[in-house]
């Protein structure tokens, strides 16, 4: 369902382009919003769990007085959200209140953009663009300036090194990010994330899915490149430092409370379902069955898709509850002198190896 | 919630309202990672794998602006109390203050020649649970919490006082 | 263009901060992220120890004692008895020191291990710090087992202690150490070998050995930077001889000596040290009374004692003072961390702010015997 | 070294400064103030004392008879030998040299006794109260001081005085 083919659809009924693409926006995305709301309890919920149980407690339980959060704590984040949601928004009097006020939604924006372009089945996926890797890359970076705005218009000297940390990082890490994307580009020959999938489909060396991180070592090698790269795009742990708990409170998000602050959160695992989505359509292929040639009906697509998916966020949140945290300069050195010319080293030797094997 | 807060007249609707917010509110008080002295030990122990405060909601933030109850762990000093006080004012409503163990309560052991101890943290901020001890096991501090919790569902946020 | 100045900016960390282990204050100058000079503020626990040691009886200082190291109570009720036994001239009978020994080394591990998970908290690992939470739960159900309370015990008193030790502790005590042990190893494997804890620790934050000495830097800290002080065996009280033990001392592991890692290695190395010095003293603890030599009034003779017990913070050192009657005329506590605290300033110029929490926290310090 | 060798080599070199004092333990010297640092100095640089760590300084209000005293404790991790040095002073104005820059922990000790008892040290760099709140009155420790009533706006509620323990 994309929405190119609402405005097809539209067009059969009547000749009003320009409302019928209005509509089709609207349609498209409030299914996208609710998506997102839903991804973020499931994940706060989750994430809950999965690093109680990695701590050797039980996480939310539900327990206490009353009518409390369900069987296992299953309402827990319910309950979360509508208390965040009516809670005093404290906007402090020093700070620069549009930009404070602008700030969260400029990082929704950016979230949510994000996530219109993410192919969850063959023919599940909001915007079918021509150039969707490259569309999720940049609306990727809108998140940052929100950060920035956060940051800067708090007035608050904790808040103000969250964001210059935030903003030096993801900048520095969008580089093997978008170097390492390169890689699917180059062996499927084209931007467009459905055609990438489509290109991953079969098998190779017999017995694996002809999935692009299977197909050459270097392939191999800039899946992981990628993959860390996002994890730390995603500001979590072990690059956490712009809302580094131990050290800067809570970051660029220090002033913020209530559902200002809710939204930070909504957009934060929005932004892993996107980084996810994006390393699974290009590396890990999309809504391919891992076993070629069964279980590849549209259904069972959107079923892999997500089931890679969620996998991948199971290991960033297993990431954040084992490491410790790496420190700016470390993280600057992890990103410039080993990340980047391996990438670069990739991208030569996928050219190579696409010339000599095919 | 400043713009809702008690402006409505008492009726079906508000009432369940009412209900949805006191246990939203109930379920999920994040509390304020602030320790003082010896009870921020218990404090932490509590939230620590054998008794683990998550399994009430409980959820540590560092800071004032996101938490909704403040834990006030450990003896209150003269140099610490505008601290508190200051803190208090930064969180964001609706708020709530346990005052865990006796120094916080009351001085405790330096209530009679602690010239520099504050005498019970109310005289700077309002407690609406104190939890006795020295310090106070982690039981007493869940079971302080649960009262806590007691309380807020027992609140009608929404609906105007009339007397 | 203009000259681009950049000034310093004063940044606040405390009193309220998730890693002051506290209620600190730091007033720290830094230039981005790089710190140039840090000025702690102390004194936002100070609970006015001495002013009612001042005021009470002396065996009514030992629950104060307990109040200021809240981390290892009995280390601290310890140090007070050492001194006061010292002061008073009484001797107590053998199983004493033993129980002694056992409850303040296991008080020691019950430290170390809250110290070193409070430190790879500080670092980024939580889990690690949970982990070892769940070990020292266990010892504190030994401690109340034995004497009814968690944290603070006021278990050790002058010329004995409060309670015997309850039926089945030296079964209990073992099986508690045979399950611990090999959770050590546990901890290397999640934390200490982890690259990046490695990579955050080591090489930051040198202390060389005489700049530790100049700034009465002990126990672990001390040791870390390579100097093999122990008042355990330099200063032998209570019946500390009669134990094989070794004093682990910071060698370099992984970078400079007396690095942040050394000194948390330091510590990892003495719970070993701790838990063979628990197995020795309960293979021969021997049976007798606990009460027999406590004294019916304490009225210590006119007179002044300064006595240095190892606490698990390091020199733990007691000035008491007595003028013949009741109540002591003057009692100091030289607190280990506050020397170490002191340091602070001269260790974290020039390194980044992350660094500064990393130092901060591998001096392992505790704001209620800085504060007193 | 034993305490008398260190007495003798401190006589020798500082013949009018060491006090005899009969009150004293065999464990303690007393020495003029006024050239405590100039001692603390020797007693740190000299090959044979060693002394470099200070281990304590403590503040001691005697009570009745008007003096203050500052009691350094100091121990030599060379030759692992230990002395107590007192110095008197007048309790209306009790002044010392600062050893702050030859021992770095003397820093902290020296400024928490001025915090406490009021005792200024002459020559310290900064010397501010350090438990204590800048603007808090009066120094606790000394027998007889009496606690403030009210503290920016916080009052302290008067205590009843309770019959002596039984």
């Amino acid at each position: 369902m994309t929405v190119d083919f609402l405005v097809d659809w539209f067009a059969t009924i009547g000749d009003f382009p320009i409302l019928a693409f209005i509509l089709a926006v609207i349609i498209s995305g409030i299914p996208l919003f609710l998506l997102m709301a839903l991804n973020a309890m499931v994940a706060v919920y989750a994430e809950r769990k999965v690093s109680a149980f990695m701590m050797d407690r039980i996480g939310p339980m539900g327990q206490g007085p009353g009518l409390h959060a369900g069987k296992w704590g299953l309402l827990q984040t319910v309950a979360d959200a509508i208390k965040l949601l009516v809670k005093e928004d404290t906007i402090p009097q020093k700070s620069d209140k549009l930009l404070f006020k602008m700030a969260p939604f400029i990082i929704f924006i950016g979230a949510f953009l994000g996530l219109a372009a993410v192919p969850f089945s063959s023919s599940l996926q909001v915007a079918d663009f021509n150039v969707g890797v490259f569309y999720i890359i940049a609306v990727g970076s809108i998140g940052v300036i929100g950060i920035i705005m956060a940051g800067w218009s708090s007035n608050n000297k904790w808040s103000l090194y969250g964001a210059m940390r935030s903003a030096a990082q993801i900048i520095s890490y969008e580089i093997p990010a978008g170097l390492s994307i390169i890689v699917p580009i180059m062996m499927a020959g084209t931007m467009n994330l459905q055609t990438m999938i489509q290109f991953q489909s079969g098998s190779i060396w017999g017995i694996l899915p002809n999935w692009i991180i299977f197909n050459n070592p270097f392939t191999f090698l800039a899946f992981f490149i990628f993959f860390i790269s996002a994890v730390a795009e995603t500001n979590r742990t072990p690059f956490d430092i712009p809302e580094a708990e131990s050290e800067l409170v809570a970051g660029w998000m220090t002033e913020y409370s209530g559902f200002r602050w809710a939204v930070f959160f909504l957009s934060e695992y929005s932004n892993m379902l996107v980084v996810s989505g994006l390393a699974v359509a290009g590396f890990l292929g999309g809504w391919q069955s891992p076993i070629p040639g069964m279980f590849d009906s549209p259904g069972w697509g959107l079923f892999w898709f997500m089931g890679k998916v969620i996998f991948l966020i199971f290991v960033m949140m297993w990431f954040r509850w084992t490491f410790p945290r790496l420190r700016v300069d470390q993280l600057m050195h992890v990103c410039w002198k080993v990340f980047i010319p391996i990438a670069m080293f990739n991208i030569f030797g996928v050219g190579i190896w696409k010339l000599i094997i095919g | 919630m400043g713009v809702l807060e008690n402006k409505f007249q008492d009726n079906v609707v508000v009432a369940s309202l009412d209900k949805l917010l006191g246990w939203a509110r109930s379920t999920s008080p994040w509390y304020f990672q602030f320790g003082l002295a010896c009870c921020a030990i218990e404090m932490m122990a509590s939230a620590a794998s054998r008794h683990d405060l998550e399994r009430i909601g409980m959820m540590p933030r560092s800071s004032p602006r996101q938490a909704d109850v403040m834990i006030v762990a450990g003896t209150v000093t003269m140099k610490m109390a505008l601290r508190v006080k200051k803190l208090y004012e930064q969180m964001a409503d609706p708020k709530y203050v346990i005052s865990m163990g006796s120094c916080a309560t009351s001085g405790g052991p330096y209530w009679q020649h602690g010239y520099h101890v504050l005498k019970g943290v109310d005289l700077v901020v309002p407690v609406d649970v104190y939890v006795p001890g020295c310090p106070p096991r982690p039981e007493a501090l869940i079971e302080g919490l649960i009262k806590l919790q007691e309380k807020i569902q027992t609140e009608r946020p929404l609906t105007r006082d009339l007397v | 263009m203009g000259v681009v100045q950049g000034d310093q900016m004063v940044l606040n960390i405390g009193p309220q901060h998730p890693s002051t282990h506290g209620v600190l204050r730091l007033e720290v100058m830094t230039d981005g992220e790089i710190v140039s000079e840090i000025k702690p503020h102390l004194g936002y626990l100070h609970r006015c120890f001495e002013k009612h040691s001042e005021n009470v009886t002396y065996e009514q200082v030992i629950p104060f004692t307990d109040r200021c190291d809240y981390l290892a109570s009995m280390n601290s009720n310890f140090g007070y008895v050492v001194a006061m036994e010292e002061l008073m001239e009484i001797k107590v009978p053998d199983r004493v020191e033993y129980i002694r020994i056992i409850m303040g080394e296991l008080n020691r591990v019950a430290s170390h291990l809250l110290a070193l998970g409070v430190y790879g908290l500080d670092i980024g690992a939580f889990t690690p710090f949970l982990y070892m939470l769940r070990d020292r739960e266990r010892i504190l159900d030994m401690f109340e087992y034995t004497c009814g309370a968690r944290l603070l015990y006021n278990y050790m008193w002058v010329g004995g202690v409060s309670h015997d030790l309850p039926k089945d502790f030296e079964k209990i005590c073992f099986g508690f150490l045979d399950y611990f042990e090999p959770q050590i190893d546990e901890y290397n494997n999640l934390l200490t070998y982890n690259k990046i804890f490695v990579e955050r620790t080591a090489d930051v934050g040198v202390i060389p050995a005489d700049v530790a000495i100049s700034y009465g830097v002990s126990g672990p800290n001390l040791r870390g930077s390579g100097v093999n002080w122990d008042v355990r065996k330099d200063e032998s009280y209570s019946i500390y001889d009669r134990f094989e033990f070794d004093v682990p001392v910071g060698d370099g592991k992984f970078g400079t000596l007396g690095d942040c890692f050394d000194r948390y290695w330091v510590r990892m190395l003495e719970i070993k040290e701790s838990v063979k010095i628990i197995r020795q003293a309960l293979k021969d603890i021997p049976s007798g009374d606990v009460h027999q030599a406590l004294p019916k009034k304490i009225r210590p003779p006119k007179g002044s004692v300064y006595r240095r017990t190892e606490s698990p913070r390091g020199d733990l050192g007691y000035y008491i003072i007595s003028d013949g009657s009741p109540v002591p005329s003057r009692v100091k506590m030289r607190s280990p961390a506050f020397t170490a605290l002191s340091c602070l300033d001269e260790v974290s110029k020039g390194w980044m702010i992350s660094d500064v929490i990393a130092i901060l926290g591998s001096l392992d310090i505790v704001l209620g015997e800085i504060d007193r | 070294m034993t305490i008398e060798e260190i007495k003798i080599t401190l006589t020798n070199k500082f013949s009018g400064s060491i006090i005899e004092n009969e009150e004293l333990s065999d464990k303690q010297i007393e020495v003029e103030g006024s050239k405590w640092l100039e001692i603390a100095t020797f007693m740190r640089d000299d090959p044979n004392l060693s002394f470099d760590q200070l281990e304590c300084i403590t503040g001691v209000d005697t009570g009745e008879d008007a003096t203050l005293q500052s009691r350094y404790n100091l121990h030599s991790m060379e030759y692992r030998h230990k002395v107590e040095v007192v110095i008197n002073h007048d309790k209306k104005n009790p002044k010392v040299p600062s050893i702050e820059q030859v021992w770095r922990i003397g820093d902290w000790f020296e400024r928490e006794t001025y915090d406490m008892f009021g005792i200024s040290y002459e020559g310290h760099r900064d010397l501010r109260r350090i438990l204590c709140p800048d603007d808090w009155e009066g120094w606790p420790l000394r027998k007889d001081y009496e606690g403030q009533e009210s503290y920016h706006g916080i009052v302290v509620p008067k205590i009843k005085e309770e019959d002596e323990w039984e």
